[in-house]
């Protein structure tokens, strides 16, 4: 099939976009109001990215991603009610409410493990792919990070043993400028992470993350490539985190012309507007961001009626059997 | 607490440990920091600890790290090495998981490995802590691995002037040491101390004075230990308080002193009970006070599973007071000898 | 040993390791292995457990790795999570430092964090023990550290046939397992076990049946305890000895009894003593044993110091028989009630 | 001064090369022979690099290296009683026998660290260079270490965070082909590990470490840069490790013609007939053989005839203070 989107994926992509995008300002307000009370990771500017990479996988791909992994787990068609339920600790999220926010996990839907550790997921990402190629499921695992990780070991050791394996990943780096408090330039020694891809032998791609059409196509190119066995790609989506670290964290560090810069360029109505470009009528779009904020609104509903879970799952999936003595 | 200052000035931990850290600086040129995010033009750091000291003493006394742990570590283990005296951040305690080569093969065992040739005058500030809702990855009390790994030290403070006293005896320390702090207890305000006062390592404290039953703990547990001695006290239970400072090696002279003196005891802290600190802390006991002993030493910890997200779940996860309270009580139904 | 067969022909507890590991394959394509020249390209392995297996089940099964321990485990995570059964190996047991981010945030924790959703049916093998001449960084005996992580389980066999039995269930098994083993005691002979023997995960073994005292032991050490056993009964001694088999969550079950019987308990094992996994075990007797107990319960283990070079010195550091015997009748000169 | 070696420097070269490698062969006849029984790691075939890399440095420069370190511990100046002493378990040695053959020190001489882990080196040395930027003495850390362990984590975040830095430090990686049994291409996704210097704006040579005149000037180099402040250098010297991953190891895995071409490059031999070539007398060559025989009797007589440290030694440099309790 072609690289370029056409336009039904378009849309696609914009009704992913506008979930994450609404869910994530949600997030943001119930916090604020008090109805919640979490650490909560903001997605806010990362939106296109996750719902064009999430758009070219099949279903019953595989997806790690990690404490900022709102936008790619709604992108890979995780149901908002269980993740708002397990953000909310309830007995009816995904995990039962033992995970929350930074381990959700969905297996249905393929979202296979959420880490809060930096780095941690790239090499448990070579072992879904290791799985798949020693199965020929021809399933495909994406692996999302932040530029900040590609500093930490369990990245280069990953990348060196997923080429060496021609394995079925695709290292899909959310560059958005900063990790926690730190800028780029001040963790990374290098201009791009896909600089590092050569290291490895590895192909390695740099895109424009907040661009729908380029984003797809790379990630496209990249899921065909896995899927043919030609081994993964390191894709380096260039994005910006218009928000703190976490919900209402510092943000003073991040120069001024920066954020302003990143406010001028929101990738959300850039899209919405090129959709509009490209003749899709407004009240299509409006359909699409009214039904999303049904969701939301149900899903939310759902999360703060049900259940806190009882105080005995402490002792249950520590193991698969009870343990002895 | 029965050292220390009694000042009017009330200060937090989180001041204590910036206060520490900014005269120790001061004091000898030697003394660095390196960290995630501890420099000014990231905000001074997460918890702030660090704000103020890479405009005050330079980038390349505070330096802000790429998120790399075994860098960070083993950066700081040659410098000691080299003649500094590094202050190493971990952001979260659930990272040394990443570093464990870097602090276990080689910051512990240099100087014996080297017939004492070297030796690593390091310090690793580390944080953590049950209850902010952080789940499974960023909660957990490690410090027993610590403490089985000869050749290290393992701190944690209790009030904002042991903050202080600890983390500045630490830095002056010829090998190294991990203080471990708690998310929780950042803001927990004490007197003030004098500048100058210092904790040694190695020596507990006398939180408060009892007689018919000792308690053991360290860091937050300390407090919890100390309001369930003031309501026992209601009841006419006379509870001595031990106030660890150093988890490991342990002070056994005032440990085994007090609980000979009282003929009971119980070891609260916040790790998972199984396989904790005061599995060894217990055994010694028991070892040496045996035919003392009016009843077994009870022992209070956190719960044998990951700790969990949902509020409800974390909150039943960590030992309530009522335990403690009740472990206390147990250990008094005993008739003894 | 009171369970396992009774065959006359002899094998080693490499064979054991491998045969359990030839079978595992052969019944099962998902299971796999991975590791630092495991392949017969690289010679079969250090130690050549997984000789001829490559050759036999193909290197998509068989992965020999670079060396990159944090890959290995998470790629065998990873596997397990998508319904593999990955044995690792840890070439040397001081290497997992560098992944034990992997195993205690990640393997451990899966299954209870995803709520039951995904589980690690993952199996580490690695290899250590003081006596190889390895020094300091090459020696550790680091099950403590496990032990103390909810959602690990940890194994290690004192003969070949529970070397083969263990490895089975481990693998078997739906939760991760840490197998250690001991370089010494590869050679050692013992009677083949029948083909499909498995020795159950979290049950101890009564290795020889005893009246007067309880030795706890496991690993290469259950070897010296039947060793004095022997030569204790000479001195009108019986020593009871268990071989725990699964080192955490031990088999309180077994030890309890076995300790309520004879009244007195000593557990040696090869770890450092401080903070080892005999604290926690000693510390069980007591509280549940208290009023039983005609001594306190001793433990033999390491000197606290990393392990020396120097043979007279990494001698000295390890535990001996006359250790053993000491701590034997240090217990026994107790009078009790 | 030049990056060439001069011929003096080249005779220096060559004494610390003949050094290497009669102390190498040395070991090896002592184990064959049951007078020595410890695990020794062959440095066959990696004499000339060390002796021409350690022979650009200054006395006060620091070293750290690994399990295989003879020959990095003799050509920075470490005193061959010692560390035959210290490899023999004696009181004599540098570590009064608690390090051993894997964890030979010696400050005076610069050898700051062995390390038995594959690639732990490298975070430290950046330490040490730390330590001297800030105290602006000059020095520069040269750390030493296998292809093999390019692949460990460690590796890439100090490679990081050396350029971050702007350190004084070189990262000599002695490339032999083998990782313990593994080649380089079945452990390695990439043709040369100075691929891998860009991804950290790092600058890398890959150069012939079994040729003196060309190790000598890539070293100078490197040091001359780290001196003047310009920052880290990855050198990658090509070698080939003659022998098995330890003493008595398997070597099967190696195919023949690999070890035919080995044997047919040794370096040492070619070294020599090269210094012969430029006219330096052979009675030259035969005086710095002898004198290094002499010095070898010597340091193992010294050795043998030591006392083993005494059991108390346990007790000994655990804390620097006796710990409380
Ligand atoms: C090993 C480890 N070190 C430190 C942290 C603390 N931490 C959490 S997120 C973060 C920043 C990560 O930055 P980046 O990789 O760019 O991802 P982003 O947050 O920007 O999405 C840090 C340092 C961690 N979770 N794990
Ligand atoms: C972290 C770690 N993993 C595994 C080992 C076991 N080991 C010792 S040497 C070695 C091979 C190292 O190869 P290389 O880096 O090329 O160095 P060389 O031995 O060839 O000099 C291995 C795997 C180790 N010492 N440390
Ligand atoms: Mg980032
Ligand atoms: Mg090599």
């Amino acid at each position: 099939m072609s690289d370029e989107p056409d336009r039904d994926t378009l849309i696609e992509i914009y009704r992913r976009t506008v979930l994450i995008n609404r869910t994530d300002e949600r997030f943001r307000s119930l916090l604020m109001g008090g109805k919640l009370a979490i650490v909560y990771y903001p997605v806010r500017g990362q939106e296109v990215l996750s719902a064009a990479m999430m758009t070219a996988l099949r279903p019953d791909d595989y997806l790690i991603t990690t404490y900022r992994g709102v936008h790619d787990q709604l992108a890979k068609g995780l149901p908002s009610k269980l993740l708002w339920a397990e953000c909310a600790g309830r007995v009816t999220g995904t995990c039962k409410g033992k995970g929350g926010p930074m381990h959700i996990t969905h297996p249905e839907t393929g979202v296979m493990v959420t880490t809060g550790v930096v780095g941690s997921g790239l090499p448990i990402a070579n072992g879904l792919a290791l799985a798949s190629q020693n199965k020929g499921d021809g399933r495909v695992t994406v692996v999302c990070f932040g530029d900040g990780a590609a500093n930490i070991g369990a990245f280069h050791e990953a990348m060196n043993m997923a080429q060496l394996w021609k394995l079925p990943v695709i290292f899909l780096c959310q560059n958005n400028l900063y990790g926690e408090h730190t800028a780029f330039a001040a963790h990374t020694a290098t201009a791009s992470i896909v600089d590092r891809a050569q290291g490895y032998g590895m192909k390695g791609v740099k895109t424009d993350g907040n661009d729908p059409v380029a984003m797809y196509r790379t990630a496209r190119q990249a899921v065909d490539r896995a899927r043919a066995g030609e081994g993964p790609t390191l894709i380096e989506a260039m994005t910006f985190r218009m928000l703190g670290h976490l919900f209402g964290a510092d943000f003073s560090y991040v120069p001024a012309e920066l954020t302003a810069k990143g406010i001028a360029e929101d990738p959300v109505p850039r899209f919405r507007q090129q959709l509009l470009d490209m003749q899709v009528p407004e009240a299509d779009l409006v359909a699409i961001e009214t039904k999303v904020e049904t969701e939301i609104d149900e899903a939310v509903e759902f999360a703060l009626a049900s259940d806190f879970p009882d105080a005995s799952e402490i002792g249950i999936d520590v193991y698969g059997v009870e343990r002895a003595a | 607490m029965s050292e220390g200052p009694a000042k009017l000035k009330k200060i937090s931990i989180a001041q204590g440990l910036h206060m520490a850290l900014d005269e120790a600086m001061a004091a000898d040129e030697n003394v660095i920091a390196l960290g995630e995010d501890v420099g000014d033009e990231q905000g001074g750091g997460v918890f702030k600890i660090t704000a103020g000291l890479s405009t005050k003493y330079g980038k390349h006394r505070i330096r802000a790290t790429p998120i790399s742990e075994q860098a960070i570590i083993g950066a700081a283990v040659g410098a000691a090495i080299a003649g500094l005296r590094p202050v190493a951040e971990i952001m979260l305690m659930n990272f040394v998981t990443v570093a464990m080569d870097q602090i276990v093969n080689h910051a512990a065992k240099l100087r014996f490995m080297s017939g004492g040739q070297t030796h690593v005058p390091l310090v690793i500030r580390t944080t953590t802590g049950v209850g902010v809702g952080f789940g499974g990855q960023h909660s957990d009390m490690l410090e027993a691995w610590f403490a089985h790994v000869p050749g290290l030290r393992v701190v944690m403070a209790s009030n904002p002037a042991d903050a202080y006293g600890l983390l500045a005896s630490a830095i002056e320390d010829d090998d190294p040491v991990i203080m471990i702090e708690n998310i929780l207890s950042y803001g927990i305000q004490g007197p003030a101390p004098e500048p100058g006062y210092r904790v040694p390592l190695g020596k507990a404290a006398i939180a408060r004075e009892g007689s018919d039953v000792t308690v053991i703990a360290y860091g937050k547990a300390v407090l919890d230990a100390l309001a369930v001695a003031e309501q026992l006290a209601g009841e006419g239970v006379s509870v001595e308080v031990v106030d660890l400072r150093t988890i490991a090696p342990f002070d056994e002279a005032t440990v085994l002193a007090s609980v000979a003196k009282t003929g009971r005891a119980v070891i609260v802290h916040e790790a998972v009970k199984a396989y904790g600190t005061g599995a060894e802390i217990s055994s010694r006991i028991h070892e040496e006070l045996f035919d003392q002993l009016k009843a077994p030493v009870g022992r209070v910890g956190g719960s044998f599973s990951p700790v969990p997200f949902s509020k409800p779940l974390e909150t039943a996860w960590i030992h309530s007071q009522e335990q403690v309270a009740d472990a206390i009580r147990a250990t008094l139904q005993r008739k003894g000898e």
